[in-house]
């Protein structure tokens, strides 16, 4: 059994079929594997000393602050003088903001539930994982549909006269046209790029735009009775 | 010639009860350096070797060092603050006001405490979005994520629970707020309010349920996630980095070397 | 962040809010639910500006100068603590030859806890300022000064004395009202007759610090306790140790040494401006 | 330079093992600043001032003995107080420091409360958790209230004393303002003693108020109640001319007559100047009323309404009607029913009449009104809730018309609207509420008061201690005060006295006005002829007082009513008044009575009983006692004259029985006699 | 030859950054340790006052021995006067108690016991139960310092009203 036959590995390019990398199977040989091999380096030292860095680093600007600036505490809790507003801590106020104009059901529950079964989704998903640029294939029917998807949206935030939500989908709906514009050839490298965004790269662009503005919309931009305010008026 | 602390040191690292502690010990060799790494209780979570690349501060931003920082902080701070804090009402807020006033760098520990907590949450997000942005959830790193966000969906609830304790205005009103939304949920909101806060209104009961919570059995869950987080880097093949892939996978990812392939 | 609603040392100072210093004020409020330290440095660089721009009420200019500042009404009061004296202080500015000069600048000043409401303002037709003058938190001698300035800007300044009393001393006025001041108070009032003309032997009026001054406390204890006739002066001083508690006789003497004139020495500090 | 730069950071953090060394340096320095943040506190700072302080004083060993360091902390477990203060404020309890002029390291000044058992914040307010100054005195997102002004510290005495204070004049005032000025008729006040705090002033029925004035005065009146009388109660409404206008058509639209005979003259009033003010004076009508004389000042009593301008205001029919009897108008009036004779009422009208001021109804021309505007000032009359304080025919008394008072001393500064520049603490948001209330937002009720600033301090203190300590404080710390009775005699000797407004001026078992002695006990301190001579012909008794009894011209047998009800009824316990005799004293212990007066007591100081020597123009002349008082009385009043009147300034000489009892003979041999005497030698 | 002594460099500097590094973070423990010795002792207590005002002395019959149970303390009223007692057993901190009928202080737990005096009769108390400084304030009324220990049957550890 001196026979030296050359194996090679298996390369599966849809993930999904095959969840394992490399599926080599055999008695008297080990695996080659032929994925590029990279420079590596050990963890200790080097990777435990930049943790330790940049942990320490972080340290010292939390003590800073906290040696600066004081906890916020205020009058003991009384349950019979609400303060105006009333706000939840800063990451729950993208979902207050929402629930200033979707009934609790919704924004509540649905709309975060959502979020967080999109979230966990995400790498179950086979566009997630093929992640071509959204535009490249089937390009006319993709752009009708999100022609319909972006401005059925739209539309329904306007009605519920939602801006704070609307402004966002459309600059994103915006930049999205523009990559359904741009090719893989395109002379500027911003169109390349975007032009090979995938459909969850968008989505997920699109969540964080809203949460980031939203979020700020209901910590700074917010006063009694919920109503608008310029932070730098009183 | 006197022996200089570097003798002492080596001394006592050839001691058979160093040594009988700490199986590795040290020295510049790969072996070595990869013992220290794998015989550790708490550092064979990881992998004994990472790619270069992988340590340049671009490729993650240390996010995910950063959060774990954010958390030792927070423990190393709240397990002191829980020796001046009595769970009950009024005197939990006394008790934070005693911890500004009186207790030797009280205020120190509790500031540092609180803007860690914001810190984390903020991090856990930046993390989260840091990792989607680069592909990094894709196989076999898919369960992986999914620890990533109950984690994040952890570290809210830990800060949204810590939220009430000094039952300051601020607190009492942010959590009435914010679980009020929870008996939005159909059918079983109005009991999952109810369970949450031992009651039908933010009082005692609810204090000392966020109190449990917070301090006991939501940091220890926490910590069994991260350890699982943890230890799947090195068994999900370390951290994740574009040009691991193979080839073929790589084509795939990076679309915008599609022409390329096609020309193959 | 914690913010501070109100200084007491600054009231009064800015008469509409410092627009940089709300703003920080609601920039701070939302730091206190963010994690923003950025915003909070700002807020605190807004903050410490504004505090060093907040100007006092504005001085009037003058229109003439008078050569003397003199009391119309006002001098000697008694308040307690903290409040008002009955009646507000009057000056007038005269010219040298004693006429009334309206439109001169006259500058009331006094220890810092002491506030005018008019702590500067131009002399009336008659001549004359008045202002309110609330006491400081302290009993003891307010030293209250109001000046002016002459054609050559020379300042020309009037003292007025006030008195506050504390807790003891308003006790012990109330306790003279009532048992003591018909017979040392010489003087009549419509509503109350003094008695002091009718006695042969006349008492000591309490601001008569020459004599009373020398009078240990102990000393004047013995003579309201037991009367005059027990200590070998008038027997138509009577004991009041069957009236009056060993607290109430503390009282009216801290009263007495609160109001004699020359001030005793144990009656406290003086507060005068800086 | 950056060159430079760049191969010092190279240096520095060239690779991880350099970065690692750096980073842990500057992470020790940090963390180092915490605990040193801790060593250089406030508190420490201040303790250190003070030892620095007491090193060079005379007695510095004392003080330093004294010294405690470290946070000093007073806990008063069943108030909920924590007060730290003592930490900074090193020298309240010592008694030498009184020469330092300003806290921190004064003394406290003389109180009668112990430091230790009511810690400074109950008193002080403030945050007495706290350990930096800027936390512990001034108001901050988590403490609203910052300490207490000096002026209205008297309202935390209110918080435990219900009642008055000798040592809290400012308190009392505020109260007193906030019965009598009409306050408490719309806002509701709950004290902390469980009772509803009543309104002392009667405000008139205006349901015949068309009988009593004209509709121009009323006019004038709702413009401006203090151009009418200056120490008129009735606030200014800011008014515009429409509104008056309107609202006085509908007042007098909607007055009724009153039935009976008022609306004629009983008798031309008598233009007769002299006549007429002596009658006044005899009448003792300034004992209430008072009158601006030529100087501006004001004359008499403020018990009732101010007349220097009364001319202006009444019809002569109704004044004539009252003055012969105001119960016929209004029942609850404290005027007494006078038993004028029609010249009488002629010459008191026509004196009282002449009081006018031509300027006051000058400007004064009002059309007459149509109906749309009576239905427009009966809306306004509603609007503005006069029917909280008047009696309106048709209009009832709105409930909860205003804010509840009764815990305002605790009200959140957040739930407050401060006008601008105005400083955001609850003191000034109700200073500068009862000074000018209409500023703080368009359309508000509240009427402008005529206060002066003293007493908008008094005031504000009065409300400041209506707060939630007051209201849940331990029932061994609250010092009650007695409640005023609404003791009313009964009978026809009750008629009589209502009818005589006897409690106007004095007090009977807890109720009554406090103008002239208390009659609670004079049953037992007068004889009885006494009484019936003075009820005649009220003589003087003090001859310092110049408000008297004034003579109502009762017959006989009212007179017997009266005194038989008096010496019946008003009787203390205390004394058995025919336990000693009116005479039969022997001549020794008169006369000891006699030298104990002159000599050993002195008391010709302040009584007179020989007007030829005596003097004294304190206490009641004593030339006719032996037939006005009981023997006694006399004796119990020698002994302990506090006993039978609270606050009498006649001091307790601590006599014994038989000084008390010679004093008692010697007195009550003067029976007038003395000066018969003198007019026979 | 140079190469080596930059390498050389090299080594000794690493050591000395190494050192650094650690020898900080050696500090900061130690440091940490003294900074949360510091933290953990309390600055305010509490805890009410060691005087305790036991009331006027006509409350306390003669010959007899009365236990507070609220603060610990027997206040004795002996023909020589009035004193204090602590009520905690010597041996391990149980409150005892008087028992009239036996005419002695006794200890639940481990059976000691002791004279009216506080003198110890039996039992595993290694000690007698402690004197405490009783004296009478302005108001008439009998107080004692819990936190002061004073001498048995010493004239001035008694109040004589």
């Amino acid at each position: 059994m001196s026979d030296s036959k050359d194996f090679t590995a298996g390369v599966d390019s849809n993930a999904k079929k095959s969840p394992r990398r490399i599926v080599f199977i055999t008695r008297r040989t080990s695996a080659q594997v032929k994925a590029e091999t990279e420079d590596q380096v050990q963890t200790f030292p080097e990777v435990l000393f930049r943790a330790a860095v940049a942990v320490m680093t972080l340290a010292v600007v939390l003590v800073w602050i906290a040696l600066m600036f004081n906890a916020p505490l205020e009058g003991l809790a009384d349950p019979s003088h609400t303060p105006n507003p009333a706000k939840a801590p800063w990451y729950f106020l993208g979902l207050q903001e929402m629930l200033h104009y979707f009934p609790p059901v919704v924004a509540g529950v649905l709309v975060p539930g959502l979020v967080v079964m999109a979230l966990i989704v995400i790498p179950y998903f086979k566009v997630n994982i093929e992640a071509d640029g959204l535009f490249l294939k089937d390009r006319q029917l993709r752009l009708r549909i999100f022609y319909v998807g972006a401005s059925a949206l739209s539309l329904f935030l306007l009605l519920f006269k939602i801006y704070a939500a609307l402004v966002p989908t459309l600059i994103m709906a915006g930049v999205m046209l523009v990559a359904a514009q741009s090719s893989p050839q395109s002379s500027s490298a911003f169109r390349r790029y975007l032009a090979a965004r995938p459909l969850s790269y968008w989505v997920m662009t699109w969540f964080l735009f809203e949460l980031v503005v939203l979020t700020a919309i209901g910590t700074f931009f917010r006063g009694a009775g919920w109503a608008f305010v310029w932070p730098w008026l009183g | 010639m006197a022996k200089t602390v570097d003798q002492y040191l080596d001394d006592l690292r050839g001691t058979r009860v160093w040594r009988s502690i700490f199986r590795s010990g040290t020295g510049s060799s790969t072996l070595k350096r990869a013992l220290a790494i794998q015989q550790n209780v708490f550092l064979h979570l990881f992998s004994t070797k990472v790619r270069t690349r992988m340590l340049s501060f671009s490729a993650t931003w240390y996010l995910g060092t950063l959060t774990l920082g954010t958390f030792l902080i927070l423990v190393a701070t709240g397990i002191p603050l829980m020796f001046y804090y009595h769970p009950s009402v009024p005197q939990a807020y006394a008790d934070t006001k005693d911890l500004q006033f009186v207790v030797s760098s009280g205020l120190f520990l509790r500031n540092l405490h609180r803007w860690s907590a914001h810190a984390m949450v903020f991090l856990v997000f930046a993390h989260m979005f840091k990792v989607f942005y680069r592909g990094a959830y894709r196989t076999p790193r898919e369960f992986n994520w999914v620890i990533g966000v109950i984690l994040l969906l952890m570290t809210l609830l830990l800060s949204y629970t810590g939220y009430l304790l000094p039952w300051d205005q601020l607190a009492y009103w942010a959590i009435t707020v914010g679980s009020n939304i929870a008996s939005a949920v159909p059918v079983m909101g109005e009991k999952i309010h109810f369970l949450l806060l031992g009651g039908n209104a933010v009082n005692a009961n609810a204090l000392l349920r966020f109190y449990v919570l917070h301090c006991m059995i939501l940091p220890l869950a926490a910590m069994f996630f991260v350890a699982i987080h943890f230890w799947r880097i090195r068994k999900d093949g370390g951290l994740y980095s574009h040009d691991s892939e193979p080839a073929a996978l790589r084509a795939n990812v990076a679309t915008d070397a599609a022409p390329a392939k096609e020309a193959q | 962040m914690t913010r501070y609603r109100y200084m007491p040392t600054h009231v009064g100072t800015a008469a509409h809010g410092c627009p940089a210093e709300r703003s920080s004020a609601i920039a701070s409020r939302r730091a206190r639910s963010v994690f923003l330290p950025a915003v909070a440095v700002l807020a605190t660089i807004l903050a410490t500006s504004c505090s060093q721009q907040s100007a006092s009420a504005p001085v009037p200019k003058p229109t003439a100068f008078g050569a003397a500042i003199v009391e119309s009404s006002g001098g000697k009061q008694i308040a307690q603590t903290g409040s008002l004296l009955p009646q507000p202080v009057v000056v007038q500015v005269n010219d040298k030859q004693g006429a009334a000069v309206a439109g001169a600048l006259v500058e009331f000043a006094a220890a810092p806890s002491v506030t005018f409401d008019s702590p500067n303002a131009l002399t009336d037709s008659s001549g004359q300022v008045t202002s309110n003058v609330s006491l400081g938190g302290m009993a003891g001698r307010y030293q209250l000064s109001a000046s002016t300035f002459d054609k050559s800007h020379k300042k020309v300044e009037l003292k007025i004395e006030a008195i506050a009393l504390g807790y003891q001393q308003t006790l012990g006025r109330h306790l003279n009202d009532q048992y003591c001041e018909r017979c040392h108070n010489p003087e009549s009032t419509v509503e109350r007759v003094s008695n002091y003309d009718n006695l042969e032997v006349k008492p000591h009026p309490f601001t008569e610090g020459d004599t009373l001054n020398k009078l240990s406390d102990a000393d004047l204890a013995a003579i309201i306790s037991h009367g005059g006739s027990a200590l070998n002066k008038s027997a138509l001083m009577p004991a009041w140790g069957n009236t009056l508690s060993k607290s109430d006789v503390q009282a009216l003497i801290s009263y007495i040494r609160a109001v004699s004139d020359p001030p005793s020495r144990s009656a406290g500090p003086v507060y005068a401006k800086h | 330079m950056k060159e430079k730069f760049t191969s010092l950071w190279q240096r520095l953090f060239g690779d991880s093992v350099r970065a690692f060394g750096v980073v842990s340096l500057i992470f020790l320095a940090s963390l180092a600043i915490a605990p040193a943040k801790n060593f250089f506190s406030e508190w420490r700072h201040y303790q250190h001032g003070y030892l620095r302080m007491v090193r060079n004083r005379s007695d510095a060993n004392t003080l330093q003995r004294h010294f405690q360091g470290g946070i000093q902390q007073i806990w008063l477990p069943e108030l909920g107080v924590v007060d730290r203060c003592t930490s900074c404020h090193v020298g309240l309890k010592e008694a030498s420091l009184t020469d330092v002029p300003t806290q921190p390291f004064r003394t406290h000044p003389v109180i009668p409360h112990k430091l230790d058992q009511f810690g400074c914040t109950v008193c002080h307010r403030g945050q007495g958790a706290a350990t930096t100054v800027a936390e512990a005195h001034n108001s901050t997102l988590a403490w609203e209230q910052p300490i207490l002004p000096a002026k209205y510290i008297e309202s935390s005495c209110g918080e435990c004393h219900r009642g008055p204070l000798p040592g809290t004049p400012q308190l009392n005032q505020g109260r007193n303002l906030l019965a009598r000025q009409g306050c408490a008729h719309c806002h509701t006040v709950k004290l902390p003693d469980g009772t509803t705090m009543k309104a002392t002033d009667d405000p008139p029925s205006l349901s015949h108020v068309a009988d009593k004035t004209t509709r121009e005065w009323i006019y004038a009146w709702l413009k401006d109640p203090q151009a009418y009388a200056s120490t008129s109660t009735m606030p200014n409404f800011k008014l515009t001319d429409d509104d008056a206008r309107d609202m006085s058509a509908f007042l007098i639209a909607n007055s009724t007559p009153l039935p009976g005979d008022t609306a004629t003259l009983s008798a031309r009033p008598s233009s007769d100047p002299a006549a007429g003010a002596s009658l006044y004076g005899e009448s003792f009508c300034a004992s209430c009323h008072a009158v601006q004389n030529a100087a501006g000042n004001m004359v008499g009593g403020d018990v009732g309404p101010e007349l220097t301008r009364g001319g202006n205001k009444v019809k002569p029919e109704w004044l004539q009607a009252w003055l012969r009897n105001p119960r016929n108008y209004d029942p609850r009036t404290g005027m007494p029913h006078y038993r004028f004779n029609d010249p009488q009422i002629a010459t008191l009208s026509g004196f009282l009449l002449a009081k006018t001021d031509s300027d006051l109804l000058a400007n004064v021309h009002l059309e007459a009104a149509t109906p749309e505007q009576i239905a427009h000032g009966k809306r306004l009359v509603s609007d503005y809730g006069c029917a909280s304080c008047h009696e309106i025919a048709g209009i009832k008394k709105p409930e909860n018309f205003a804010p509840e008072l009764s815990h305002i001393g605790s009200k959140p500064v957040t739930q407050l609207i401060f006008l601008p520049g105005m400083p955001h603490t609850l003191p000034d948001y109700i200073a500068g509420k009862i000074k000018q209330p209409r500023t703080f937002s368009p359309g508000l009720k509240m009427p402008q008061y005529a206060f002066t600033p003293a007493q908008i301090d008094s005031l504000t203190t009065a409300l400041l201690a209506l707060n939630d300590r007051s209201n849940t404080l331990p029932p061994s710390l609250a010092v009650a005060t007695t409640p005023e009775s609404d003791y009313q005699p009964a009978g026809k000797a009750g008629k009589l006295m209502t009818d005589l407004a006897c409690f106007s001026c004095h007090r009977i078992n807890g109720h009554g006005g406090d103008m002239a002695p208390d009659l609670t006990w004079e049953g037992s301190s007068v004889q009885r002829e006494w009484l019936v001579q003075f009820f005649k012909n009220p003589g003087t008794l003090r001859p310092s007082l110049i408000r008297r009894m004034p003579r109502f011209n009762l017959n006989d047998a009212e007179v017997n009513e009266l005194t038989d009800y008096i010496m019946t009824v008003y009787q203390t316990p205390a004394i058995d008044r025919d336990s000693m005799p009116l005479s039969g004293y022997s001549q020794g212990q008169v006369e000891l009575g006699k030298q104990l007066f002159y000599g050993k007591y002195s008391c010709q100081g302040c009584h007179i009983v020989d007007t030829k020597t005596d003097k004294g123009y304190i206490g009641p002349t004593l030339t006719h006692v032996g037939s006005r008082l009981t023997a006694a009385w006399i004796y119990q009043w020698m002994k302990n004259p506090q006993s039978l009147r609270p606050g009498t300034a006649e001091p307790n000489r601590g006599m014994s029985d038989d000084e008390a009892r010679a004093l008692t003979a010697f007195l009550i041999s003067q029976k007038g006699g003395a000066r018969q005497e003198a007019a026979k030698k | 030859m140079a190469d080596e002594t930059i390498k050389n460099d090299e080594v000794n500097r690493r050591q000395f950054f190494m050192k650094l590094g650690l020898g900080s973070l050696s500090i900061a423990a130690a440091g940490t340790a003294a900074f949360s010795y510091q933290y953990l002792e309390p600055n305010v207590l509490f805890e009410p006052s060691p005087v305790v005002n036991a009331g006027k002395p006509d409350r306390y019959p003669l010959d007899s021995v009365t236990l507070d149970v609220n603060s610990g303390i027997y206040i004795v009223h002996s023909q020589e006067g009035y004193f204090s007692l602590s009520a905690v057993c010597t041996h391990l901190g149980c409150l005892t108690a008087w028992k009239p009928e036996l005419n002695m202080i006794a200890c639940p737990c481990h059976g000691s016991k002791f004279e009216q005096s506080g003198k110890k009769i039996e039992g595993p108390a290694p000690k007698p139960l402690p004197w405490k400084r009783i004296w009478l304030n302005d108001d008439g009324d009998l107080l004692v310092d819990r936190s002061t220990d004073v001498q048995a049957q010493a004239r001035d550890s008694f109040v004589r009203v």
